[in-house]
């Protein structure tokens, strides 16, 4: 391949999801106008459009009828009445929802911030669905002791994405779309700029910046039944790990309990939130016997996990037992067409099943990626338990793990995050260049390294489909490192893993040419997968106790004398993952660790 | 459609063009074990990972919100990730699947969409807002939401860009995508620029370009509406300075309470 | 743009102004010869309808064919000098077709 | 090329609306010859009534009658909010359009058999 120019920018955002569109608009918005943005996909096609739900923040707009409990109808407060919910109750919420293991300073930012942040978005154009008197609309989530999910009908982050991505435009933001981001170049702790592969022309080049921020979504493609797009590979988060930069509680993984039978695609928690409930093959709410109190809108985890039960013990539904029913057929038509349409023309076009007339065979799905690259609370990423920055490097998003969402996520509070920790992302960084930050030289030419790398992989005349060792990956993560684990499956996974990655070296790209090879891509893609995964396995063998979406089935009890930390995992000299511990930051008299119950 | 579940294996028909290594297009046949749920993206995976790595396509989400995977089936636009391969097979057992049409390719079903992107870039896609920002929300009414609908659930796909003959003899005319989006922005109250963008789309390539030849309807995989946003952008076009009045009217009020 | 209305309004007046015609030229589709019509002619009622039929058929045509040509994109750049084509074409012609109904006399 | 019901209406529109212009110019100069006398003008015509001609007048009464239909089918879009009904008045004006070109071109045909 042809030597190619570098090309050099203020910063460098790779991934232009909520979190890198953020970073990006508010960059510039800040006078740092020298911005580029590299995705593998084009913007509008990044997977924060898929959200359906909503995105929390406690505005106070509804609150169940007064007399009707908890669980009632919605209104929209009156003005001059009582409010209903707080940045405080919010803030409660997520910390009892992460099991105590989200870092509290965060979380108090993120929720004063999410106020903020809502009503920018409104500001630039968003479309949010409305109150009979014009206010944004809020609907229910799952561990929200409040209708605080804003929301535009089943398409909140399509219709977010599209408003910040237009946005990062007007502001003048560079985008390189469909530029396939594989190497990040650290030296001395310090951040020089990026490899990456234009992958129209196949063209290998070094961009160099004097910031680089990563909002590269999430990883959950390593499981087999996913809610992910098929680009949720966790590139960052390995090419992060693989420049010596550490990753933060990868072990916690969420599960949705909502994903559609066997194809995994979302049925949003709204379905729930609308008052869709769950049915085992008996016909019955088995959420009672789980979380009496919240039912279907307890926490994903518990619900997931309530399925599984169920289906482990025999009462799933479908011919191999693998599916739960959700009921939504007493909504009626017209709520589900206002506020559902999504969600039926999925359910429509994939299971044939129209949520009007039938119930909906769903199962657990691989969700959301909790862990990732540790940052601060104005996105710049730490290089060790002690706080040390890797100067000039920023995170957001689902790639990063700041951390808000501890060990569970609540629904709702991703779209959040990224929103918020890209925008301070955005703002740090802007800060930082205009505080003189220099653009760094870089040893020989990395550009060339990763030339050689992808000549390699293309002439190597393997004879394992990249395809299968993928596939295997997944349904072992899914077997063994799933929404139960135990030690003896983790050691299962783990030498499974291992033996993956030796089988990768075989590894035979189909496609040899240069022009929009997706094919190596996915084999790229592939390789981040067995490289995280690892971390994963070994943080969840590590782990010995039970705390939000990591279930020990032989330590089922949560552990915070020993394990009220967080992992942090370093690439060792010998290739294999290094572990530390860091302190999670709590406010004892605040929120006092106590049991979750829902 | 043969909805014959016997039919165990189909040909899945490709037309491939990687312009570096072929002069033209031509058609390569697949056979692919057809199995329950499969989607059309299904099959191309299938293709793809384990019998011939060449094959191109862009996806991303598999459930119709990203945009990328529209492609022309079977001679008509749409999504090949919500498109069941089994409404797909004809009765001579056969999918035929190729790039959006009137576009550039750049391999296999890849295709060039600079112009695309360069008219919805143009129509100014981002809102212009008022001058003074409440401090909490502007108030809309359900009625005005409701009315962004189609506009605002658009995925920026293509499928109708690329079933427009008049795209396929001009490809100066903004097209059905963008002129949805700035029909968006023309109704959207909180807009302050509705004449402006008017003037934009009333060129000689803009709403007056369109021939009402509704294929952009019938391709939306999304089910949207281009023609009427087309025919209202015309009819306000019209009256551009009254809306910007009735604009500015509305745009005092965007702080205060709907009325019941 | 104008020549969008153009095509419209046209199009509205061709439906009153073509409907007459075809009845009371081409229908019923016999033989027409040059004495039925200057039968007709001889009203200046007539001439004027005439004339008004014209003018809106040809800048009906004439938008039309003006809107064909420029759809492609070769000829979108040379709209300037095709609208001045077609209206000079158009203007000649309307002269041209008035002179011919104007003239219409019964040649002795 | 992407075919559909719209499509095939748009190009028979294109085809039957640029025939027509080819007519009125040729009926322009046919008319237009009255001024240089009648036996000029009769000659022309007669030129213009050969059978062929006459087949040529059918396809003729078919391109104004679709063309003038669609034509109103447009504005009927244009002017209401219809385009759910966008096939249905597809095969509406394709129908009438066949109708009316039948009613009126048998009788030309006999006329031209007959004499
Ligand atoms: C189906 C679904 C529904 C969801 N619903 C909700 C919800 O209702 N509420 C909520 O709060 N959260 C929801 N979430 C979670 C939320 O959508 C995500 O956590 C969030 O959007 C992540 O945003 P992001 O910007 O970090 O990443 P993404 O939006 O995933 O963007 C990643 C970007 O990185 C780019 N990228 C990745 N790798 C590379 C590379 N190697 N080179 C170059 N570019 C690269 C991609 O192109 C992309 O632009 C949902 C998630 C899913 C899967
Ligand atoms: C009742 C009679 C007629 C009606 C209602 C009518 C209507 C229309 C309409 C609405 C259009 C616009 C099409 C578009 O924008 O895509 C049009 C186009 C056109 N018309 Fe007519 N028309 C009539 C008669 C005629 C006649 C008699 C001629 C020729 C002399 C003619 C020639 C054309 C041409 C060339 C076009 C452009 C074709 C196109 O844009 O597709 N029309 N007509
Ligand atoms: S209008 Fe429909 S077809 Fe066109 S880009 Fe939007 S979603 Fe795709
Ligand atoms: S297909 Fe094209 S011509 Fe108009 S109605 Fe749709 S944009
Ligand atoms: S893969 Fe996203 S729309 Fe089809």
């Amino acid at each position: 391949m042809p030597n190619s120019e570098v090309i050099t920018h203020d910063v460098i955002i790779v991934g232009a999801g909520l979190a890198g569109s953020w970073a990006a608009m508010a960059t510039a918005q800040q006078g740092v106008k020298d911005v580029g943005v590299l995705s593998k996909i084009h913007p509008l096609r990044s997977h924060s459009g898929a959200a359906q739900g909503g995105i929390a923040a406690a505005l106070n707009n509804v609150r169940p009828v007064p007399g009707t409990g908890p669980r009632g109808p919605l209104e929209q407060i009156p003005v001059g009445d009582e409010l209903v919910d707080s940045t405080e109750l919010h803030m409660f919420d997520t910390i009892k929802g992460s099991d105590w293991l989200g870092d509290q300073n965060a979380i108090e930012i993120m929720v004063n911030d999410a106020i903020d942040v809502i009503y920018e978005y409104e500001h630039m154009g968003c479309v949010f669905s409305r109150t009979p008197d014009g206010r944004i609309a809020q609907r229910r989530f799952g561990g929200h002791s409040a209708p605080r999910a804003n929301y535009a009908a089943d398409r909140t982050g399509h219709v977010l994405l599209h408003t910040i991505h237009e946005q990062a435009l007007y502001h003048g933001v560079k985008f390189y779309a469909e530029w396939y981001v594989m190497d990040l170049i650290v030296e001395d702790n310090a951040v020089r700029g990026v490899v990456a592969i234009d992958v129209l022309t196949g063209k290998i080049h070094l961009l160099r910046a004097k910031a680089v921020m990563f909002g590269t979504g999430g990883y959950g493609r390593a499981f087999k039944i996913t809610s992910n797009a098929y680009a949720n590979t966790g590139d960052g988060v390995a090419i992060a790990y693989d420049a010596g930069v550490p990753l933060m509680d990868m072990e916690f993984v969420q599960f949705h309990p909502t994903g559609l039978y066997q194809h995994g695609i979302l049925m949003s928690e709204a379905c729930r939130g609308e008052g869709g409930y769950l049915i085992n093959k008996n016909g019955e709410r088995f959420m009672e016997k789980y979380a009496p109190d919240k039912m279907e809108l307890a926490p994903r985890d518990l619900v997931s996990r309530s399925e599984q039960t169920e289906i482990d013990e025999g009462r799933g539904v479908m011919d191999d037992g693998q599916g739960i029913f959700l009921d939504m057929r007493h909504l009626g038509r017209e709520k589900i067409l206002e506020r559902l349409p999504q969600v039926r023309d999925i359910a429509i076009d994939f299971v044939h099943v129209d949520p009007i007339d039938d119930p909906v065979p769903i199962q657990p799905t691989a969700h959301y990626s909790m862990g990732g690259i540790p940052t601060d609370v104005h996105g710049q990423v730490i290089a060790d338990a002690s706080g040390t920055p890797v100067v000039g490097f920023y995170a957001a998003g689902e790639a990063a793990c700041v951390s808000v969402h501890g060990a569970n996520r609540l629904g709702t509070n991703s779209l959040l995050e990224a929103s918020v920790f890209g925008r301070r992302a955005g703002y740090a960084i802007a800060e930082f260049i205009k505080g003189g930050a220099k653009l760094l030289p870089v040893t020989g030419d990395p550009a060339e390294r990763s030339r050689q790398a992808v000549k390699e992989l293309l002439d190597n005349p393997g004879t394992e489909l990249v395809e299968d060792i993928a596939q295997e990956l997944k349904a072992n993560m899914t077997m063994n490192c799933g929404i139960f684990r135990d030690e003896e499956r983790l050691n299962i996974a783990l030498d499974k893993v291992h033996e993956l990655q030796q089988r990768f070296k075989n590894a035979r790209v189909m496609d040899k040419g240069s022009r929009f090879n997706t094919d190596l891509l996915a084999t790229l893609e592939a390789k981040h997968l067995l490289t995280f995964s690892e971390v994963i396995v070994k943080g969840a063998l590590n782990r010995t106790e039970s705390r939000g979406a990591h279930s020990r089935t032989d330590h089922p009890k949560r552990d915070d004398e020993d394990w009220l930390k967080h992992t942090i995992a370093h690439k060792g000299e010998d290739g294999r993952p290094q572990f530390s511990y860091k302190d999670v930051t709590l406010y004892w008299d605040r929120f006092p660790p106590q049991e979750r119950k829902y | 459609m043969s909805n014959n579940n016997a039919q165990r294996t189909v040909t899945v028909r490709i037309q491939r063009f990687n312009p570096d290594t072929d002069k033209k297009p031509y058609m390569q046949d697949y056979q692919v074990e057809m199995k329950p749920g499969m989607t059309v993206l299904d099959a191309l995976h299938e293709i793809k990972t384990h019998q011939d790595g060449t094959v191109t396509y862009r996806r991303s989400c598999r459930h119709a919100i990203c945009g990328s995977c529209a492609m022309h089936i079977n001679g008509r636009n749409t999504l090949a990730c919500n498109t069941p391969l089994k409404n797909e097979v004809t009765h001579k057992n056969t999918v035929t699947i190729g790039p959006l049409p009137y576009l550039p390719v750049i391999k296999d079903m890849v295709v060039d969409r600079t112009t695309f992107w360069e008219e919805y870039l143009r129509v100014k896609p981002w809102l212009i807002p008022p001058d003074d920002i409440p401090e909490k929300e502007f108030r809309m009414s359900q009625d005005e939401v409701k009315a962004l609908h189609d506009a605002e659930t658009c995925i920026m796909c293509g499928a109708c860009y690329s079933s427009c003959a008049v795209i396929g003899l001009n490809k100066k005319y903004i097209g059905p995508h963008a002129l949805l989006k700035s029909f968006m922005r023309v109704l959207d109250p909180r807009d302050s620029s509705p004449a402006e963008r008017l003037e934009e789309v009333s060129g000689a390539d803009g709403v007056y370009r369109c021939h009402t030849i509704f294929n952009c309807i019938d391709a939306c995989p999304k089910g949207l509406n281009p023609t009427q946003a087309i025919e209202t952008l015309r009819k306000l076009a019209q009256k551009r300075q009254k809306l910007e009045e009735a604009r500015r009217e509305r745009q005092k009020h965007l702080n205060e309470p709907i009325p019941a | 743009m104008r020549t969008f209305q153009m095509q419209r309004y046209s199009a509205i007046a061709l439906l009153v102004f073509l409907t007459i015609h075809m009845i009371v030229v081409h229908y019923p589709p016999f033989h027409i010869d040059f004495g039925i019509i200057l039968e007709r002619m001889e009203s200046p009622v007539w001439k004027v309808i005439d004339i008004a039929f014209l003018f809106f058929v040809l800048m009906h045509a004439l938008t039309g064919a003006y809107m064909v040509i420029t759809d492609f994109e070769s000829a979108f750049n040379y709209r300037k000098g095709l609208a001045w084509a077609a209206i000079v074409i158009g203007v000649a012609a309307f002269f041209y077709g008035s002179a011919t109904i104007w003239a219409f006399q019964p040649p002795v | 090329m992407y075919t559909s019901t719209g499509f095939i209406s748009w190009l028979l529109r294109r085809i039957s609306g640029i025939a027509l212009v080819l007519y009125l110019f040729m009926h322009l100069w046919v008319i237009g010859s009255a001024n240089s006398g009648p036996e000029v003008f009769d000659a022309r015509l007669n030129a213009v009534q050969t059978p062929l001609f006459k087949l040529f007048e059918i396809a003729l009464l078919a391109a104004v009658v679709y063309h003038a239909f669609d034509g109103i089918r447009l504005l009927i879009v244009h002017y209401f909010d219809v385009t759910e009904y966008r096939k249905s008045l597809f095969y509406a004006v394709f129908a009438v359009a066949a109708i009316l070109t039948i009613a009126g071109g048998v009788p030309i045909l006999l006329f031209m058999l007959n004499g």
